[in-house]
């Protein structure tokens, strides 16, 4: 019997380490597992190194986690956005480190990370200063940098339907990086919104097969990032 | 110069005059700010399909404010809509669009543009700024055709088309056409080419706010051709 | 107006030109564009470079295609398969050269060369005589060669519904290498059973964004490569 | 050696034996002929998921003669069926699962396997084969446990398990455990080891049929432990 099922995010959390790597989905607040990253506050796991685009905003979720001192380092494209405060005062003051990836970069590396492939070649970034260290090479007429996969310990991502089996699909771009750090990290734990029997959802439209997640919890109304930093919230 | 301000397009006629140049049936990809606005201004009976890096080709407009899916942005965290055959696809998958290729036009912002089409939009490189690349090294890496919107000198009237860049580039030599209040200017071998001179601005007083060798048009100074 | 069908097989395959790389879809006969095919042979193209996973069967299709001497050369996993008779006796005889390539290692350079990905590293293949002339290199723990994108100037896959942007949706296993083909080719040449009008296929669904499409033609009673061989039918 | 073929597994009790290790919950992907029949004999009560290379997780039985979808096949090419929960993706996708280490198991035929688990499964390297791997190479490259069935002796009685192999390989040290007619043998630092003789077998008759170091189970010979 297969059913990945778990009954509280408080569980789904409760293994995550101190000093581990843990991608975390969305584009914004656009498929950030607010209830997943509120547990792992909760939960108390620090040193944490987090892969995401960004780093959060206000002072709820991904915000709320670097805000409580968990984040040693950043992996992300785009630390500084809307209402986000909480990053650049821990950046400035050197109590957080930021590796700093071109977007398509990150996901190509996640990718790479989650199919076995421990580097690949990309123009992005040759010529620039986000090339140093990286090993250059020619191909045909154009020019290449090296770039790494890029693994993790655990992953946290949003869905909008899952079966018990972990099949998964998504809400328009909430999608973004969730399907591909599913197949990156050692631990899948996804918080979706419906959990159906499998056979529900249709073979050919699945996203994500259920071989990449590992643990299931049922989020059935998850907050908004966005309302939480309008109504001024601060986690916890 | 602060007459730069007086005369010129404006934002919203910048990126009008961009749309004109987006050709029919082409896969598009607009920066935040100003090229953002292109799409609103494509001539009637042109079919354009946009791309956010986010995960959607097909985007459409912006739905009336508190109207929309939080869930449906774009690559500027707004919310948007989603055109009748659009798709939605994850982060990778939307970047083998940008690295393979497959966009044919990239409208960008820019800090600063150098004559060899070298591009600089990510960072002025103070030493304090938090450093934020986001998806911009990636897009002008990759896509056919790049085309700056940018006013032609910073609010203190320092040149943004250069010799060479002072800021850190995001690309080397990527540009091919830049959009700016004062003319519309082609990157060449031989430097920038003005192909287009705003109302009412004269070449010399486009020449004197450019930092590289700026080069007439052929209606302007025939003897050039 | 974008709207990408062509009347007929005919034009659709009208500028293959000598010497060109075809990648074909299907495995086996599952997603085998065969209509496609057979125009190729029609339009008389020769000395091609064809990428397939196997080599056809019988003498009909992409056997057809191999049989009638417009191939010099086969990238391909796996050349041997029930009724594959035609390309082993001209490889045999030379007159036709062979590039043997992992499966998953295919697949993967199609999907590197459709995404701007000059080359890549894999486990696959090392220690073994297909390493040969690859360059290894070490990442952690293991060894891993260094494997080139792949791209062509034409594919020709099959889709079971498409719309007239080009969006695309696959019946079951017919899926296979269709979808990284068509970020590989140059010119992507569709044949699909049905094609509606866009906004008809589900934006969550389609697997192949109109994007990588550039010619569309309905077949709608495409021809079953083994009811053909079991018919012996030969092409043509 | 023409006993061997007289004593030991049949083709199928070999699938049935190799069927009693399959664990509950695990993703599988299992190799054409003798491996394929796995799947019927894993004993109630176990969910296993079957992968087939070609685009599909969560494939089922075979359906009935001429019935089925000529575009439902498996890497065999033949007809199968999808389970509920099912799920199809494109071959890079599918080879994600494999290349990235989220298959658990896999279940192959062999040519020769070597004591120090080099699989040999592709080629007898003769002159004038045709080459053919297909999707070998990556699935014991990629899959984290790799299982073995196979006859223990080729027809003509040469042994399979081999000091090491002489065809060429598929990839070196892979092999976890062999399933043959005569025994179930694990691949240890020290050699063959000997995990269950098949009913009426000795071990002293596998040794024979065996090139490589054969280790008895600590049951057969105490002395071993």
């Amino acid at each position: 019997m297969i059913d990945k099922r778990i009954t509280s995010v408080e569980e789904a959390v409760a293994d995550v380490f101190d000093g581990a790597t843990v991608m975390i989905g969305g584009f914004g607040e656009a498929g950030s597992p607010i209830e997943l990253i509120h547990a792992l506050i909760d939960q108390g796991a620090t040193n944490l190194t987090v892969v995401n685009n960004n780093t959060g905003s206000g002072e709820v979720g991904l915000a709320a986690l670097i805000m409580a001192g968990r984040v040693s380092k950043m992996i992300c494209s785009y630390p500084r956005t809307a209402n986000s405060t909480v990053f650049p005062e821990l950046y400035r003051s050197g109590r957080i480190s930021l590796d700093l990836v071109p977007q398509g970069t990150l996901a190509e590396r996640i990718r790479a990370g989650g199919a076995g492939i421990p580097a690949f070649f990309t123009a992005t970034s040759v010529g620039t200063p986000l090339e140093d260290g990286k090993e250059r090479r020619t191909f045909g007429e154009g020019d290449f940098v090296l770039e790494h996969g890029l693994t993790s310990d655990f992953a946290l991502i949003k869905c909008k339907k899952a079966d018990y089996h972990g099949n998964l699909v998504f809400n328009k771009t909430a999608r973004n990086f969730a399907p591909v750090m599913a197949t990156a990290a050692g631990i899948t734990i996804v918080q979706t919104a419906e959990v159906v029997t499998p056979g529900e959802l249709d073979p050919e439209c699945i996203v994500t097969p259920g071989i990449f997640v590992d643990r299931i919890v049922t989020i059935d109304s998850p907050a908004l990032e966005s309302e939480l930093v309008a109504r001024g919230v601060s986690y916890p | 110069m602060t007459d730069a301000r007086r005369i010129g397009l404006s934002r919203d006629e910048m990126a009008q005059r961009a749309a004109l140049d987006i050709p029919d049936g082409s896969y598009v990809n607009l920066g935040i700010g100003i090229p953002e606005k292109v799409a609103a201004h494509v001539p009637e009976g042109r079919e354009v399909i946009y791309h956010t890096e986010n995960g959607l080709l097909g985007m459409g407009p912006s739905p009336a404010e508190g109207m929309g899916d939080p869930e449906l942005i774009n690559a500027g965290k707004q919310r948007v809509s989603a055109v009748q055959g659009a798709s939605f696809f994850h982060h990778a998958d939307s970047f083998v669009m940008i690295r393979g290729g497959h966009i044919d036009l990239c409208v960008l912002g820019a800090l600063q543009v150098a004559q060899n089409g070298d591009l600089a939009n990510w960072s002025t490189g103070a030493p304090d700024a938090i450093p934020a690349v986001g998806g911009a090294m990636d897009l002008v890496a990759g896509v056919k055709t790049i085309y700056v919107i940018t006013q032609h000198t910073t609010k203190s009237g320092e040149p943004k088309l250069v010799e060479s860049c002072t800021y850190p580039l995001t690309s080397p030599g990527v540009v091919d056409r830049i959009y700016t209040d004062l003319a519309v200017i082609d990157v060449t071998d031989d430097g920038f080419q003005v192909v287009e001179l705003s109302p009412q601005v004269e070449f010399e007083y486009v020449r004197e706010r450019t930092a590289g060798e700026l080069l007439p048009t052929p209606d302007v100074a025939p003897e050039v051709t």
